[in-house]
This record gives structure tokens, C-alpha cells and sequence, in this order.
């Protein structure tokens, strides 16, 4: 029976430290509340963009903190929502001349929390606006009120922003964009084993030998749908098919793909996933004009990934490619 | 006349004392039982932090507490209705209806429930339109606990209501009993002779 | 049962084109015989870089490709040894005018291999050398003849070389600086769960619930000892007392330390493990100089970590901070 | 009188093709059984790319398909062998003695074996030291397919031998007499009229 490697009191709290401590000339930690900030800020930029969300999903949103992406980050406990203090504080010292930003994963208690932060800082004369990721395909259903999941997207969605709000956007233009990258992007995720239990040890929840859980979350539901793992190739056809025919016609700009893994998955598996998603694009016409490979936003240690994509429009791709100072978020420029 | 800030929190704190058991006993039925303690907690260290910072408006210091310190769904909502409150008294002189108003916004912003979702929106939205008619306190205060405990009768079908079903039915929510007893403690500090009934007789035991 | 997501017919192959896919501007690869080289090399640099090995410990080595780092990578099957021909012309492709420089994580198979595309190389006239990376403490022992393993510190040691290539020192020099570093540098690795068996599915081994590995390999084979799982603190100071123990005293050059994910493990828990031992690191009095967090040299998908500690010498630290550009090594400068 | 290497080539392939069997029964027992199919496929596929290829020397032909091409450990160590021939042969006419000299040296730096080990360096050594002394080419012969059957003694301590243990003891290392081989082939060739013992005697079948 596995379980976690973590400290028995306040895991989060030292796991932070020890990120904060890992870099140092990207991040500072604030402890109280807990949040982490940007060291370093982009002149042009005037609006401060802010994420957060239940911790287990690392890098995803403290990894996502620096110059190019995001200004702070507040992480709640393992798969459980923030405090609207954290959001609050963090939004408090992120703000920029224009506000804030707050980049929202779409859960009940995410959205409650940065709610309230929200409320707090236009008390305070700080403009705050809100972009709601909702990218999950396998909740998309038309009786469920809270509708689609925040999941993979949410990578893609920080980086464009980030890029955006670095050409010097205002708020209002960044909260229109963000939705308008949050439409253009869909994902659907399976699982082979379910995640370690922070609680109990052990697998969250069994799987019966050979299956597969298709249309996972990140947080450790249960998919919809349990079925016999289908060949490799055919799993992945069948993703790929379902987000391409969710999106709008994609067209001479392109796509950004992003294969996630969900924790456990290798980097071996993502890239040959990464391979044949991109050999099933080419053949339906659709250029990829972005990728990310990797696991930025995993389930704690699930097995299995997602596959995201983003269909983009004219000037979108310059903020995907812009330089990124960030601890997880790779965007280099070579050197000249 | 001005209605006496710190006398209305310290007020509400003892009225939500005496319906601890029945307000943990609604969220048992609910919720996760956790109502109860939250509000009286809540309340408790707003009033020891009022004792300690005597210079502050009572309701900023409340919002500063229940937003950065109470837990549950409504901690930080209550606080933000403490919140809108003194924006409002500082802006204009008992203007509580103008507080509520912002208060319950914030709260519909934030929460997105509408009225019947069987949540502490049923006592304010009636206390917030009381309020807006001009009516008396004791009025308010009957208009809310009306709206609270008409949520009895409610089987929600969206929302987190939905969850609970049936089994919570005849018993009303506990978020907005505690809402009410609010603005009962507004109208017994402000209309001290209007007669209301005991805290426990406006949130009695469910089954009783 | 888990299952490797992996096409059925040559998963490797697949694999290594989809790297190079979503690398584009940073890698080129080969495909007969299988083997990356970089796109991009300092102008300084004069000896290549080529290191290699099995399959199943990415991003290690062809994350590592690319300016400041290695110049080209040979990865084997899983957990297999590439073949002399992969070595060989990877070696061919990165050799600079002073020759090339192996860097042989010490596995027989890696050993022999390395050695024969070495003496083709001779026979071609281009010089050879080999750094040979023996960093694991579990396999410290004077009676088997085979030596300690290469592991976690091989990462290290490649960026180390990198930049000291890049400074534009001779293959002698880099050869010895090389066996400096490895000597500098020792691994502890733990595991709570093996890694899924890519031939049969399911956890390559059992471990009964509640017990560890201690002192566990990268390819999937037992540790020497199974303990019953101590508390985290009590086994992140088991592991860090070793490693410092077997150590040469540091001294004020201070330590790189590297907490590797060994493929399961989130970055929650390594995070945790940093902060730890940095202050486990701190009481001692060693000055943490370097740090690297992150599943850089996993055995697929085990669960558990390694503790590399690396004592600097004067020097050393510039290389390991000098930018590199590579698909998985983090190293960025800030724009100024 | 300059030996003929692709007679020799050809002639070892035949020979390799007739103890196959022995080959593989002597790696059952003490390996994995596949020497005997990597010698021989490696010998036909470099007969036949010498056929296609007939200007390039046949030891180079054979030490790239070693080289690239030949599984097991032995392959690649054989492609260092040529390797060193095809040098040594192009640099001095008929330099068998270099060649063998510097192959063996490669496959020393390579696979770290000393004699005694239990592997086809005990063929290669007192070949090579033959060699070194002037000997023909049946003594040569004779002392690397002696060197290989006295290894049918060793019950190694180190190495990878070691694993094997007393489970081999009696019968010879498979590479050390595939090595012998090669050595017979060349002194067939260069003295045919020696009367050297055919390969099925040279490799006898374990336990007959
Ligand atoms: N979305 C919402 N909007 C307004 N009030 C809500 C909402 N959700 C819950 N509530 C109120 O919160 C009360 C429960 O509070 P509490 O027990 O502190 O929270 P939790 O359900 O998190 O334990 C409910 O009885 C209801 O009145
Ligand atoms: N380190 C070594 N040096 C020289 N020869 C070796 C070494 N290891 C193995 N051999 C030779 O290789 C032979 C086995 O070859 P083969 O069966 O092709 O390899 P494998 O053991 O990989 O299946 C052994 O009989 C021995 O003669
Ligand atoms: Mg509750
Ligand atoms: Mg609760
Ligand atoms: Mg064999
Ligand atoms: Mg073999």
C-alpha cells in the first residue's frame, strides 16, 4: 500500500517553503496567509494576474509564478480550495495599476473563495476581474447547473494571459481574451490507477484489472465512465476526436496542443501520446503551432493524462512564445 | 437615532448562543452540523476583538473576522454582508437598508443563489425589502425570520440544496435562521419595547 | 492493474519523436540509428558532450540536449543499454575539434556499449574519453566488483560539464574535472511503490503495506533492505546523514542538492523532502549553493525519491548556474 | 605469402555453421543459448555483404556488421576484433599478429576481462602471444583452441562468470571457443595441409 511521502503536520505549508526555497530569484513566500509573489514584473504590464486552487496539482499555479506569468498564487490544502484571505493578500500584493486579474478553475468552492476575495478588494477601490476556466469536456452536460470542470486549460490559459497582459492590456481587454482562450479550449483526461489517498494510503479507488477510467478529474472522482482499456491508438484517437469536435473549426492560425500528465504518468508515455495526437492533427488539417509536454497539472500521483487544445487566433502565438521566468513554466529565448 | 453598533454584534452573540443547539441541529439535518459553531464563534471573537480595538466601527471589525477567520460556506458571506454595513454607516448615518442592500449583492455575487435556493438569501432578501419600505425594525426582523422559516417548506431542485432532498424538508436552513437572528438583534437593540420573542423561540429545536 | 500508456510496437521510437517534435528549435533527431543531438552550441565549447542509456529515466539524457548541456543523447529500450552504433554516431555528430567526452552512468551493458562506440571512435582519430557516474550508496560495498550504480547525480555531473565545456576547456581537463564531480557527489534513493512492469502491467515488485525500499536502484530492481516505513522526518534524516557522511567534509563552497522524484512522486512531496533536508543541511552547517527539485531521473513510474548531494569546489558553481537551453534542464537568465 | 581474408571469412562461417550447435548447448549452459546464432548469423551476413561489396576488404565488411548489427555481448567485442585487423592488415601486409594483438587490447579496455575469466579473451591470449612469437598458424591455432578448452576448469570468482558457478564447471566458455574458431579458419586457410580436426571436433557437443 503506497502512500505519500509527506510530513504529518502541515505538509502544504513546509512543501511551500521548500519551493520557495528552490527559487529564490523567481519567488517569494508569504506565510501568513499563504501565498507566493513574483519577484520580478514586466514594466509594461499593469494588471496583476492572480491564480490559485487546492494544492496536489503542482506546478500548477505556484510554478506558474513569475515574470511572463503569473504575479501570486495562493495554494489551498491538498485538493481543497484556498482561503479568500490568501486570495485576498495575494491579489492585495499582485495588484498592478490597472487591478487584478483572478484566473478561476471552475469549483464550487474556488469560485466562492476568490468570490469573496474579489468583493474584499473592490471594498478596497482595486478593480478585479475574473476568467473562469471550464475546459472539461467529460463535464460538460446540459442538466448539471455547475457545468465544465477547470482542468488542463488552465496552463495554457495562465501562459496566454500572461503574454497578453506583458504587451501592456488593460483589464477589461485581459478578462475578454481570457474568456475568449478559455472558449477556444477543450480537454478530456483517462486514468489507469487512481491517485494515492493523502488520508488513508493507498489507491483512491480501485480499477478493475484492464480498465480504464475515461473523462477524469483532478481531483480524484471518479470518471462518468469506466472501460476496458482500449489499445493505445485507439484511446487516444478517441480523445483526440472528442476535443477536436468540441472545438470551433480550427483554422490558419492553429493549434496549441498540451499533453498533461496526471502524476505518475512518465514522460516516455506523454511523449509518445504527444506523437500520435500530433500524427491524428496533421490529418485533419490542423497545424500545431504550440506544445507543452509534461505534467503541470496532475492529480497528485493519478495515472494517466489529458489531452488539451487550444484553437488560437491571429496573435495569440506571440503570447504562447513569449519569454517566461517562471520555476515550471519552460520559455526561453536562445541567446543571440 | 443612531442604532448602537457594538451593541447590536454583542447582542447577536448572545442570541445566537442561546440557538447554538438548534442552529447545529438544523446543519445536522442539512448540512455538515458545523453552522452553529461557526456563527458562534464567529460572533464571540468579533466581540472580544471589538473589547480590544474600541475605536473601530463594531461591523468592520466583524467583517475583518468572519471573512479572515471563520470557516464554512458562511463565515466569509456573513462577513462580507459586515463588510457592505460599514461601508454604508460610514457613508451615511444608520443607513442599514443601503448596507443590507450592498451586503446582499455581495452575497448573490459571490454565492449565486437566488431566492428559494433555500440558503441565508431567503432572510435577507425580505429583510432587504422591509428595510427599503421604511418598515420598523421589529418589522425587519419578522420579515426575516418569516423568509427563514419559510425555507422549511423547500426542496430545492438546483444548487447545493439539491443535494440534501427530501430529508431536509420541514426543517428550515440553518444559514438563514441565523441570518435572521441578526436582524432580530437589530431591532432589539434599536426598538427595545417592541416585544420579540426569545432567541430560542425564534429558532426552536427541529421537531419540537 | 496499471498499465504503461504506450503504443504496442516500438514505444521508444515513438517516443523520442514526439520529443523532438515538441522541440523543435533545440533538438534534431536521428532515427537510424535512434539518437538526438542539439540544435544549438556554444561557440566556445570544444568538446562534445554524449551521454546515453535506457529508456525509462526521462528526461534524462535527451531532456539534457542542447546548449550547455549534453550534445547529443543515445537512449536504449526500457531500462536497456543503447547499442554501440547509437553511441557511435552520436557521438560522431557531436564531436567537437577536441573529441568527445562520455559521460557512462556505471551499468555493465552501459559500460560495454559506451566502450565499444569509444574504440570505434578512436579508430575513426577522434579522441575519447569517459566520465563514469558511481553515485549510489546502496551499492557501496567492497565485494562485488561491479561498484556503486550511477543514478541521480548524473544529472548534476551533465550540467556541471556542460558549463565547463562551455568555458572552453580541453577533453583532459573535462575528463578529470568529470571524475571530480562524481567523486563530490553521492545518492540515497527510497521507494514506497515499484514502477509499472512495461512488459506484464502491475507493480514490477510488491512491498508489503507499510514498508519502504531503502537504498533502491533506477531500473526496477530491489533494494537490499525493506524497513518498515519511518516517519518522514525520521527517514529524510536517515537519508541525508548518509549521503553527508559519505561526503567529503564540505567547506565553504557549499552543496548542491538535488532532490529527485524517482517518477510517481509529486512535486508536493519532493518540495516537502527539499525544505527537510536544506534544514537538516543548515544544522550541519553546509551551505546550500544549488539546488534542483523534480523527477529528472525517475525509474519509470516508482514511487519515491532520491537525495543527491554534490560538495562544490571553487568554481563549480558558475557552471552549474550558466544558462543552458534544453528541453527539461531549468536554467534561464532574467532579462536586465 | 599474403593470407586471403575473405577465404578466411568464409571459412570461419562455414566452420561456425557446423559447431552451431555446440555453440549453442555450451551458452544454455552457462549463458543465455543465443552465442551460437549471434556468431553465425553475424558470419553469413558479413559473408554475404562482402559478396556485395567486393572491393572493401572483408575484415572491415565483418567489422561493421559486428559492430552495428550482432546481439549479446560477443557481437560488438568480435567488431572490435576486425576492426583492429582491418587496421592492422591495411597499415602492414599479412600483420595478423598486430591486429590480433591490438583487437585484443579493445576488447580488454571494453569488456574489462582478464584471463582466466572465463571468456574469449582465454582464446585471444595465447593466440595472440603465438602469434607474437612467430609460430604458424596451426600452432596458433592450437594454443587459442587450447586456451578456450582449459576453460572448461574455471569456476570463476569474479566477473560474470561468477554468476554462472559450479553449473558450468566441465564444460568450456561458448565465446572462447567461437574464438578458437576463427583461429582454425586462419590456419586452414593459410596452411591447408596441416590437418587441423574439423569444427564439430574442435567444439564437441557438452557431455560427449
Ligand atoms: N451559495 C450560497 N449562497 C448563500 N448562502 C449559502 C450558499 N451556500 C450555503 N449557504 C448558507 O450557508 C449555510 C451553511 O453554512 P456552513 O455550515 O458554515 O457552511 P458549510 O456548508 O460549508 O459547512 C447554509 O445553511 C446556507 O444558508
Ligand atoms: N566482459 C567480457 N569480455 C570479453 N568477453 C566476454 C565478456 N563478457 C562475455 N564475453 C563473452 O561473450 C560470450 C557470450 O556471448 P553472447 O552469448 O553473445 O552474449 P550474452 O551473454 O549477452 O548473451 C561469453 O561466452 C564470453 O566469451
Ligand atoms: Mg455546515
Ligand atoms: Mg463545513
Ligand atoms: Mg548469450
Ligand atoms: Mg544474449
Amino acid at each position: 500500500m503506497n502512500q505519500l511521502f509527506l510530513p504529518a503536520a502541515e505538509p502544504v505549508d513546509i512543501a511551500l517553503r521548500g519551493f520557495a526555497r528552490a527559487h529564490p530569484g523567481l519567488v517569494t513566500l508569504h506565510e501568513d496567509p499563504l501565498h507566493v509573489t513574483a519577484v520580478h514584473r514586466h514594466p509594461d504590464r499593469r494588471v496583476g494576474l492572480v491564480s490559485g486552487g487546492g494544492s496536489g496539482h503542482e506546478p500548477l499555479h505556484a510554478g506558474f509564478v513569475g515574470r511572463g506569468m503569473l504575479d501570486a498564487a495562493a495554494p489551498g490544502r491538498i485538493f481543497a480550495s484556498p482561503h479568500n484571505r490568501q486570495v485576498y493578500e495575494a491579489s492585495r500584493h499582485a495588484a498592478g495599476p490597472d487591478g487584478v486579474l483572478h484566473v478561476v478553475k471552475n469549483y464550487t468552492g474556488d469560485r466562492i473563495n476568490f468570490g469573496i476575495a474579489a468583493e474584499r478588494l473592490r471594498a478596497d477601490g482595486i478593480p478585479v476581474r475574473r476568467v473562469l476556466v471550464d475546459d472539461d469536456l467529460a463535464t460538460e452536460s446540459d442538466e448539471t447547473a455547475t457545468g465544465r470542470r477547470g482542468t488542463g486549460a488552465t496552463a495554457v490559459v495562465e501562459k496566454l494571459l500572461g503574454g497578453a497582459a506583458d504587451s501592456g492590456l488593460g483589464i477589461d481587454e485581459l478578462a475578454a481574451l481570457g474568456a475568449e482562450f478559455v472558449a477556444a479550449s477543450r480537454s478530456v483526461a483517462v486514468a489507469g490507477r487512481a491517485q494515492t489517498s493523502p488520508a488513508r494510503g493507498g489507491t483512491a479507488f480501485e480499477l478493475a484489472p484492464g480498465d480504464v477510467e475515461y473523462g477524469v478529474g483532478i481531483h480524484g472522482e471518479r470518471a462518468q465512465v469506466t472501460v476496458p482499456r482500449p489499445s493505445f491508438d485507439d484511446l487516444v484517437e478517441r480523445m483526440t476526436g472528442q476535443v477536436l469536435d468540441a472545438l470551433p473549426a480550427t483554422n490558419d492560425d492553429g493549434v496549441i496542443l498540451f499533453v498533461n500528465g496526471l502524476g505518475a504518468t512518465t514522460l516516455l508515455e506523454l511523449y509518445a501520446v504527444h506523437e500520435t495526437v500530433a500524427g491524428l492533427l496533421d490529418k485533419r488539417g490542423a497545424t500545431v503551432a504550440g506544445r507543452l509536454v509534461g505534467s503541470y497539472v496532475p492529480a497528485l500521483d493519478m495515472s494517466g493524462f489529458s489531452v488539451t487544445v487550444t484553437a488560437l487566433r491571429p496573435g495569440w502565438l506571440t503570447w504562447w512564445d513569449a519569454p517566461s521566468h517562471t520555476p515550471a513554466f519552460p520559455r526561453q529565448e536562445l541567446p543571440r | 437615532m443612531t442604532v448602537d453598533q457594538t451593541a447590536v454584534l454583542t447582542t447577536y452573540a448572545r442570541a445566537a448562543r442561546a440557538a447554538h443547539p438548534a442552529l447545529t441541529a438544523l446543519d445536522q439535518l442539512s448540512g455538515d452540523g458545523d453552522f452553529g459553531d461557526n456563527l458562534c464563534e464567529g460572533l464571540d471573537w468579533a466581540v472580544a476583538a471589538v473589547e480590544a480595538r474600541p475605536v473601530e466601527p463594531a461591523t468592520a471589525v466583524a467583517a475583518a473576522v468572519f471573512l479572515d477567520r471563520v470557516g464554512g460556506t458562511s463565515g466569509p458571506l456573513i462577513g462580507l454582508l459586515f463588510q457592505e454595513l460599514t461601508r454604508a454607516l460610514s457613508a451615511a448615518e444608520d443607513d442599514w437598508a443601503g448596507g443590507v442592500r450592498e451586503g446582499l449583492a455581495a452575497v448573490q455575487r459571490v454565492g449565486e443563489a437566488e431566492p428559494g435556493d433555500r440558503t441565508m438569501v431567503d432572510a435577507l432578501v425580505p429583510a432587504r425589502d422591509a428595510l427599503a419600505a421604511g418598515r420598523s425594525y421589529a418589522d425587519v426582523a419578522e420579515a426575516a425570520i418569516a423568509g427563514a422559516v419559510g425555507t422549511a417548506a423547500i426542496r430545492a431542485r438546483r444548487g447545493r440544496a439539491a443535494y440534501v432532498g427530501e430529508r431536509a424538508v420541514g426543517a428550515p436552513d440553518p444559514g438563514a435562521m441565523g441570518l435572521a437572528l441578526f436582524f432580530w438583534s437589530l431591532a432589539v437593540v434599536a426598538e427595545p419595547d417592541a416585544g420579540l420573542p426569545a432567541p430560542e423561540e425564534v429558532v426552536p429545536m427541529p421537531g419540537e
